[in-house]
């Protein structure tokens, strides 16, 4: 990375931001180079989103200076961020669910556009255009058909079409996988070579040393250091993050004989009509079981139909070696087997609801006492209890969600699966925008869990994850599992082989 | 960290004063304004802080009260009910018909509660099984039934004169000095009240309007929880019906003409929200409370009819404003 | 092709037409068109819409015209809209006389009402013979809908001239609703402790009323027009003191005739110059229903319920 | 994987046959059963076929096609408008009191519009600026909008039948055999479909409306556009007035009143969804025409009044479920 650092393009000063009593942004100072990709990590509710909203002009701040190109600007809104050259993926995904693929990308475009027709076909192989180089969606379908993970791909395609000189992606990989991670890499280089600034959000310490020039770690809401990453380490870095040293990242797998010959999950010939064929596993007492596969692979469908949680799935599946026989995920989840839903904004957390009503939702009954009275303060010790073992950071717990930062919304989610002691957990990416020392944490819950008895099933984009914590893998290629990986031969190289499409290469459509 | 509460001791809200905790509740705002109402009332007329006006004034809403307790539990819930207004008429009708026709009037007042329960049900079938939108579906059934009112009156009201005095007592009775109609109303309140801030069978409407589909993911059968808000607020259109037909012994073919924008607009000025997931049954009867506290001050200041709908919708777009923005500082 | 007698041809046709057509008002003027047109072996179709619409109303009187029918009685919602449709109607032919509501400026062929100002003196005399002629009384109304609001400004307008003692103290609108015409009477009785009438100009808000005189135990004087089951009830118990009910057989029945009798005017060569000008005298422009006291002593004659059975009301 | 084709075929839609596309089209389900209750009434009576019948049931959904467009149009942006009905008569009132204060009808009328335009901005302003819901405010509106039509007319008619011929053509006039109301519906009716399905400025309204904090990102002036469907709802409710007046020679301060429930049904039979980010006009159009088929229809057969509201509110809870299941199917 022997970028020449040229100047100064945008400067924060002693920036301050509440939200009441909370203090988001506390006199926080940072500095943007021309053409450098410079990434921000920070724990979960340090306040980066909060500044990226602010340099977006989202958020107005309550203090401070935004300086852009030496000169001191107050930006009002998106668009006047957007005139400033200013382009912004939100870490949570805000598209228009009723509008084509298409529209959505060029909708700032549209917005400033001369013309006074739409050109619908100019748009859409434009928009084939810009695709050519992320992924092969197509532009006509309506944004509301597309997985969590394709529309992670349209709000980053949606930035590249605009015109600017600074680029803010606020944890743009979170539901992408390894591929499209990589050809995301490759097009943020190619535009900070042409001069394009690139602030880079992400909880992930291999991108940030693989991809980026310089780091800075927020922590409080306050700047604590900015470092060029050829100088430094991860852990350095997570120690400025954390305040402490994390040594080791992931627990410590299944030790020898620790899997019992038991099972679990018996699943066999599962198969759904258009989403996935004849899909037989088992999941070992004591194991971690993880599944990988490309966007789209149909892994969360599989969990999903495992459940009854969603489609018209046939086949047998045996929970602790009783036959099930689901009718629906009401069932599912008296026997004990849960969901944690990859997309924690539409399906996973009550964003106006208490954080505390929140986590007592799977089921209300706990908390309650006779006559179904829901007992307020039990419901809360449930939430403070669950809140500290996660490392949960928020005002108070009768607070809505929306009021909480990404990451930890997905904590208020996984409080929700671990409220009920579940024998059987799916977890769809259950680390995704969480922070590495959270993330470890969550880590040695489940391993801990799974030495409890309880059965575990990761899903996950991210393959170090899935290589670090589970202790077999599946892997899954268009609806079938194509194959599984243990023990040493859980590399990246191995899943991401079954997960690609080797033969009948071209068969798209 | 003095931005984030300590996790030990977050469930300190509790030991908050009361006065502030009722400040920071969502119906302070109207409470206020409604207090003022009555402030200036009292001032501008001799009359207005009298027993006989109080009770004339509850009993103009009282009824009403039942309908918007239906209608906030289903807006909560993500739904909206048109059919409010005529199918508390047909419970009237029903009920008087088969009176007429010789039927024992409580048997009959409960055949015609059954009916409402039905008709809620009918279109609860509607909006889960089928997956038409509340709003067209009960437009639909708003027409049906009162279709069916002129039906079973051939247009003209029953009279219900000869109704045994123990049946007219619910609805011109008193207790004391309390009339039942206010004391069914008080029951009918606290108990629905109390039941949606604290039972867990409420609290599922409320995680359902919040979020449907994040509801069904926590395991809340949220078609379940729909079809029966959408049935009670049928239900208490019957119960509704029952009582105004016992108060003014006739069962009107055409009561409760609009009566729906009046019952969802309380609601919401109590706070419901209509894209579901929020309301409270206090703030709804408060917004009932405040509508009908407006018009009976226009009526007993005797203000000119021609100013009337003037000065009334005014007053309500002030106080909404006023509570938006009582509500906008505290929040 | 104009019949040769007084009597129909097969398959002649006359049409009732009228808005909210599910009101109750319109049974008994029905009775009457019907029966008259049994004397004559015509038939008849009850028309209109059953919406306060008056363009939903207008497209039904246009259909009506459609099927070519020997003459229309018709309740015109408005009066000026109805100008262009009626005349339209005239010149194809067909005869259009409008009944409890006039368009006058139209070519219609005859009007026939009962007499609100009629009605408004009767009513003001009634209440100054009962509480006096200084007195304080209220009003309820309807603003909006002509004949009720004619019995109201008559009725204040006649107080005025005749009786200059005779003090208005509350004037309220409740627009049929029994709901908000209690609330509003609650509100008159409250303000004025000695209110000593009030005049409601139609049934529906009559019973919202007399539910506060019974609760309040007031002993104010209820007088108000038209009639339904419960408020013949409270006529009848003494809690109303009467009702002033138009005469609604008799204006369908005369309706009924006039739209016939305009159809026939050569049956008839009156001695005048009918046949120059092309006026024709059994056209008859104008007649008055009149309407009914209905007391405790004649209640029982009013009840509609029991009048309809065995009777078909369409 | 479904949702991703071959990216050499993405632009290929235009190229599909008219009749396939014509059956994708959302509004096809509507046409079907719209074609259906026509060739079941051409049977069922003779009269229905004819040019008087076919014209007095266009006259009686032209001009309510002008506010199903503007409904449609706020719909999509996300609000609602339940005062239609009333400044529609407002407008009425307005334009004919100013004339029979001697203004040139001209000159009233574009006052009268100019005013409903401003009350859709008074709107607009508590919605975007204040913050309010579009429901209450519109509610407000309504009344106070009625309350000034009562104001201004003492709740009489007014009598407008000496507007000059050529303003009175507007309403009554025809161009060959055809109505000029109906020719300036359909000019209406082309130029908003064609507008809202190819500007640029009204694509902004969709987004708004399928997502505003999505559109607000990508710079759209989310405010400002919902502020102007606000406004130009209110605008084309002044339109609507002046022709009626012009079409009925008076102005009636009790016009319209529960007209908004059936625009509202239009515009969502017609696909508008009501949290906003999708409808056609020509869906709501359509929407307009079968209800007003169904009401003409039945006026045409004679059908007893006791059973016309029965059977109006089960056609239109049939025809939106068979809608939803041809929908269903094709999607
Ligand atoms: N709208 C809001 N209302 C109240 N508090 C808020 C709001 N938005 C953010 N906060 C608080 O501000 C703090 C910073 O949040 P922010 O979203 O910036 O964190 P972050 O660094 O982006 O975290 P993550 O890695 O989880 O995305 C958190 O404590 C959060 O709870
Ligand atoms: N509701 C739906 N309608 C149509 N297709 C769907 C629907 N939900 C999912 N799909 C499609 O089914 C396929 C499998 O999706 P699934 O979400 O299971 O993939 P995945 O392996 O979990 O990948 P990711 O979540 O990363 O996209 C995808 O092509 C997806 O677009
Ligand atoms: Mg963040
Ligand atoms: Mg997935």
């Amino acid at each position: 990375m022997n970028i020449v650092m040229q100047d100064v393009i945008l400067k924060i000063e002693n920036l301050s931001k509440s939200f009441g009593p909370v203090k988001a942004l506390r006199g926080v100072n940072f500095e943007l180079k021309k053409g450098e990709i410079h990434a921000i990590a920070g724990e979960n509710g340090a306040g980066k989103s909060t500044l990226m909203n602010v340099i977006d002009g989202i958020l107005q701040p309550d203090s401070g200076d935004i300086v852009l190109d030496g000169k001191a600007v107050k930006i009002s809104s998106p668009t006047m961020a957007q005139q400033l050259g200013i382009g912004f993926v939100h870490q949570e995904i805000a598209l228009c669910p009723d509008v084509s693929v298409a529209e959505n990308i060029f909708m700032a475009t549209t917005n400033v556009s001369r013309s006074w027709l739409m050109d619908y076909k100019k748009l859409e192989r434009e928009a084939v255009d810009v695709f050519r180089q992320l992924s092969d969606i197509d532009p006509s379908v309506l944004v509301k058909n597309l997985s969590i993970s394709n529309q992670q791909l349209v709000e980053i395609a949606k930035a590249l079409t605009l015109d600017c000189r600074i680029l803010i992606l606020d944890e743009p990989t979170a539901a992408l996988t390894e591929t499209e991670a990589q050809t995301l890499f490759g097009i943020m280089r190619n535009l900070a070579d042409q001069g394009i600034s690139i602030i880079y959000i992400s909880h992930r310490m291999v991108e940030i040393f693989d991809n980026c020039d310089r780091v800075s770690v927020f922590r409080d809401g306050q700047h604590i250091v900015t470092n060029d990453v050829a100088d430094i380490q991860p852990s350095d870095v997570v120690n400025a993050m954390v305040g402490r040293v994390i040594d080791n990242l992931y627990p410590e797998k299944a030790a020898e004989g620790a899997i019992s010959e038991e099972t679990v999950l018996k699943v066999k010939g599962l198969s759904e009509v258009t989403r996935f064929h004849d899909v037989s596993f088992e999941l070992k007492k004591g194991e971690i079981l993880g599944i990988a596969g490309l966007i789209g692979a149909g892994r969360s469908e599989i969990v999903k139909g495992i459940c009854q949680l969603e489609g018209d799935v046939t086949g047998d599946v045996w929970l602790n070696g009783e036959k099930l026989a689901l009718r629906n995920y009401q069932d599912s989840i008296a026997k004990g087997m849960v969901y944690l839903s990859e997309d924690r904004k539409g399906d996973g957390v009550f964003l106006d609801m208490s954080i505390a009503s929140n986590v007592s939702a799977l089921k209300v009954e706990q908390v309650a006492g006779p006559l179904g009275l829901i007992q307020t303060g039990a419901e809360e010790a449930q939430a403070e209890a669950l809140g500290r073992k996660l490392n949960l950071k928020c005002g108070s717990l009768s607070d809505p969600v929306s009021s909480l930062s990404g990451g930890n919304q997905q904590k208020v989610a996984i409080a929700k699966m671990l409220s009920v002691n579940p024998r059987l957990i799916f977890l769809d990416e259950p680390t995704r925008g969480v922070d590495v020392g959270a993330k470890s944490e969550i880590h040695k819950i489940l391993r801990d869990l799974a030495n409890d008895g309880v059965g575990i099933v990761v899903i996950s984009s991210e393959l170090p994850e899935l290589i670090g914590v589970c202790d077999r893998v599946l892997v899954v290629r268009e609806g079938r599992i194509s194959g599984q990986v243990t023990g040493e031969e859980m590399t990246e190289e191995n899943i991401m082989h079954l997960a690609s499409v080797t033969d009948a290469q071209a068969s798209v459509a | 960290m003095d931005n984030t509460v300590n996790l030990a001791q977050a469930d300190s809200a509790d030991n908050t004063p009361f006065l502030k905790r009722l400040f920071r509740m969502r119906e302070t705002g109207l409470i206020v304004i409604i207090l003022a109402l009555f402030l200036i009332m009292s001032f501008a007329s001799p009359y207005f802080l009298t027993w006989a006006n109080m009770r004339a004034m509850s009993m103009a809403f009282a009824v009403d009260g039942l309908l918007v307790i239906g209608m906030t539990i289903l807006l909560i819930s993500g739904g909206i009910d048109l059919s409010v207004g005529s199918v508390t008429a047909l419970a009237m009708v029903i009920a008087g018909w088969l009176f007429l026709s010789g039927v024992n009037p409580w048997v009959a007042s409960a055949m015609a509660i059954a009916l409402c329960t039905g008709i809620g049900a009918f279109m609860g079938f509607f909006v889960t099984r089928v997956g038409l939108h509340h709003f067209i579906v009960s437009l639909a059934i708003m027409v049906i039934a009162r279709g069916a009112c002129l039906l079973f009156t051939g247009g003209r009201p029953l009279g219900l004169y000869t109704l045994p005095p123990e049946f007219k007592f619910i609805g011109q009775g008193t207790i004391g000095p309390i009339p039942i109609v206010i004391v069914i109303f008080l029951v009918f309140v606290i108990a629905f009240d109390f039941m949606l801030r604290r039972t867990t069978m409420f609290r599922k409407v409320f995680y359902t309007g919040s979020n449907e589909k994040a509801a069904a993911y926590s395991g809340i059968r949220t078609k379940k929880v729909i079809f029966l808000t959408t049935t009670l607020c049928s239900t208490l259109c019957g119960i509704a019906g029952i009582i105004y037909m016992a108060r003014f012994g006739s069962a009107q073919p055409t009561f409760g003409l609009g009566l729906e924008l009046t019952i969802i607009a309380a609601a919401v000025i109590g706070g419901a929200s209509l894209n579901g997931g929020s309301g409270s049954i206090l703030g709804a009867i408060l917004g009932v409370i405040l509508l009908s506290l407006v018009s009976s001050s226009l009526a007993l200041l005797d203000v000119s009819v021609y100013w009337q709908d003037i000065i009334r919708g005014s007053i309500l777009l002030a106080a909404v404003t006023i509570d938006h923005y009582l509500n906008k500082r505290r929040g | 092709a104009q019949a040769e007698g007084i009597m129909c041809e097969p398959g002649e046709t006359y049409i009732m037409n009228v808005m909210v057509s599910g009101h109750p008002y319109w049974v008994p003027v029905y009775q009457g068109f019907k029966q008259a047109a049994e004397a004559f072996g015509c038939e008849t179709v009850f028309s209109g819409t059953p919406d306060y619409d008056i363009t939903k109303q207008i497209a039904s009187f246009e259909q009506d015209l459609v099927k070519s029918p020997a003459g229309i009685l018709l309740h015109p919602m408005q009066s000026d809209p109805f100008i262009e449709p009626i005349d339209r109607a005239i010149d194809n032919g067909t005869e259009i006389v409008t009944f409890a509501a006039d368009s006058p400026n139209s070519k219609r062929t005859g009007y026939i009402t009962s007499d609100n100002h009629a009605e408004a003196k009767f009513a003001a005399e009634e209440i100054v013979k009962q509480v006096g002629d200084s007195a304080e009384y209220a009003v309820l109304e309807n603003p909006g809908q002509s004949n009720h609001d004619l019995r109201v400004t008559a009725l204040i307008a006649y107080m005025e001239a005749n009786y200059p003692n005779m003090k208005l103290v509350g004037r309220q609108a409740t627009n049929q609703d029994s709901n908000a015409a209690y609330r509003a009477t609650a509100s008159i009785i409250q303000a004025n402790p000695n209110v000593a009438a009030i005049w409601i100009p139609e049934a529906g808000s009559a019973e919202g009323a007399v539910a506060v005189k019974l609760e309040a135990e007031s002993d104010i004087l209820i007088m108000h027009a038209d009639v339904t089951p419960t408020t013949l009830e409270h006529i009848r118990a003494g809690n109303i003191h009467m009702s002033l009910n138009p005469n609604q057989g008799v204006q369908g029945f005369m309706g009924f005739m006039a739209v016939h009798l305009a159809n026939r005017a050569d049956i008839f060569d009156p001695f005048n110059d009918w046949q120059t000008s092309g006026f024709n005298p059994v056209q008859i422009p104008f007649m008055d229903n009149g309407f009914a006291v209905i007391t405790k002593d004649n209640a029982d004659s009013f009840d509609l319920n029991v009048y309809m059975e065995g009777r078909d009301p369409a």
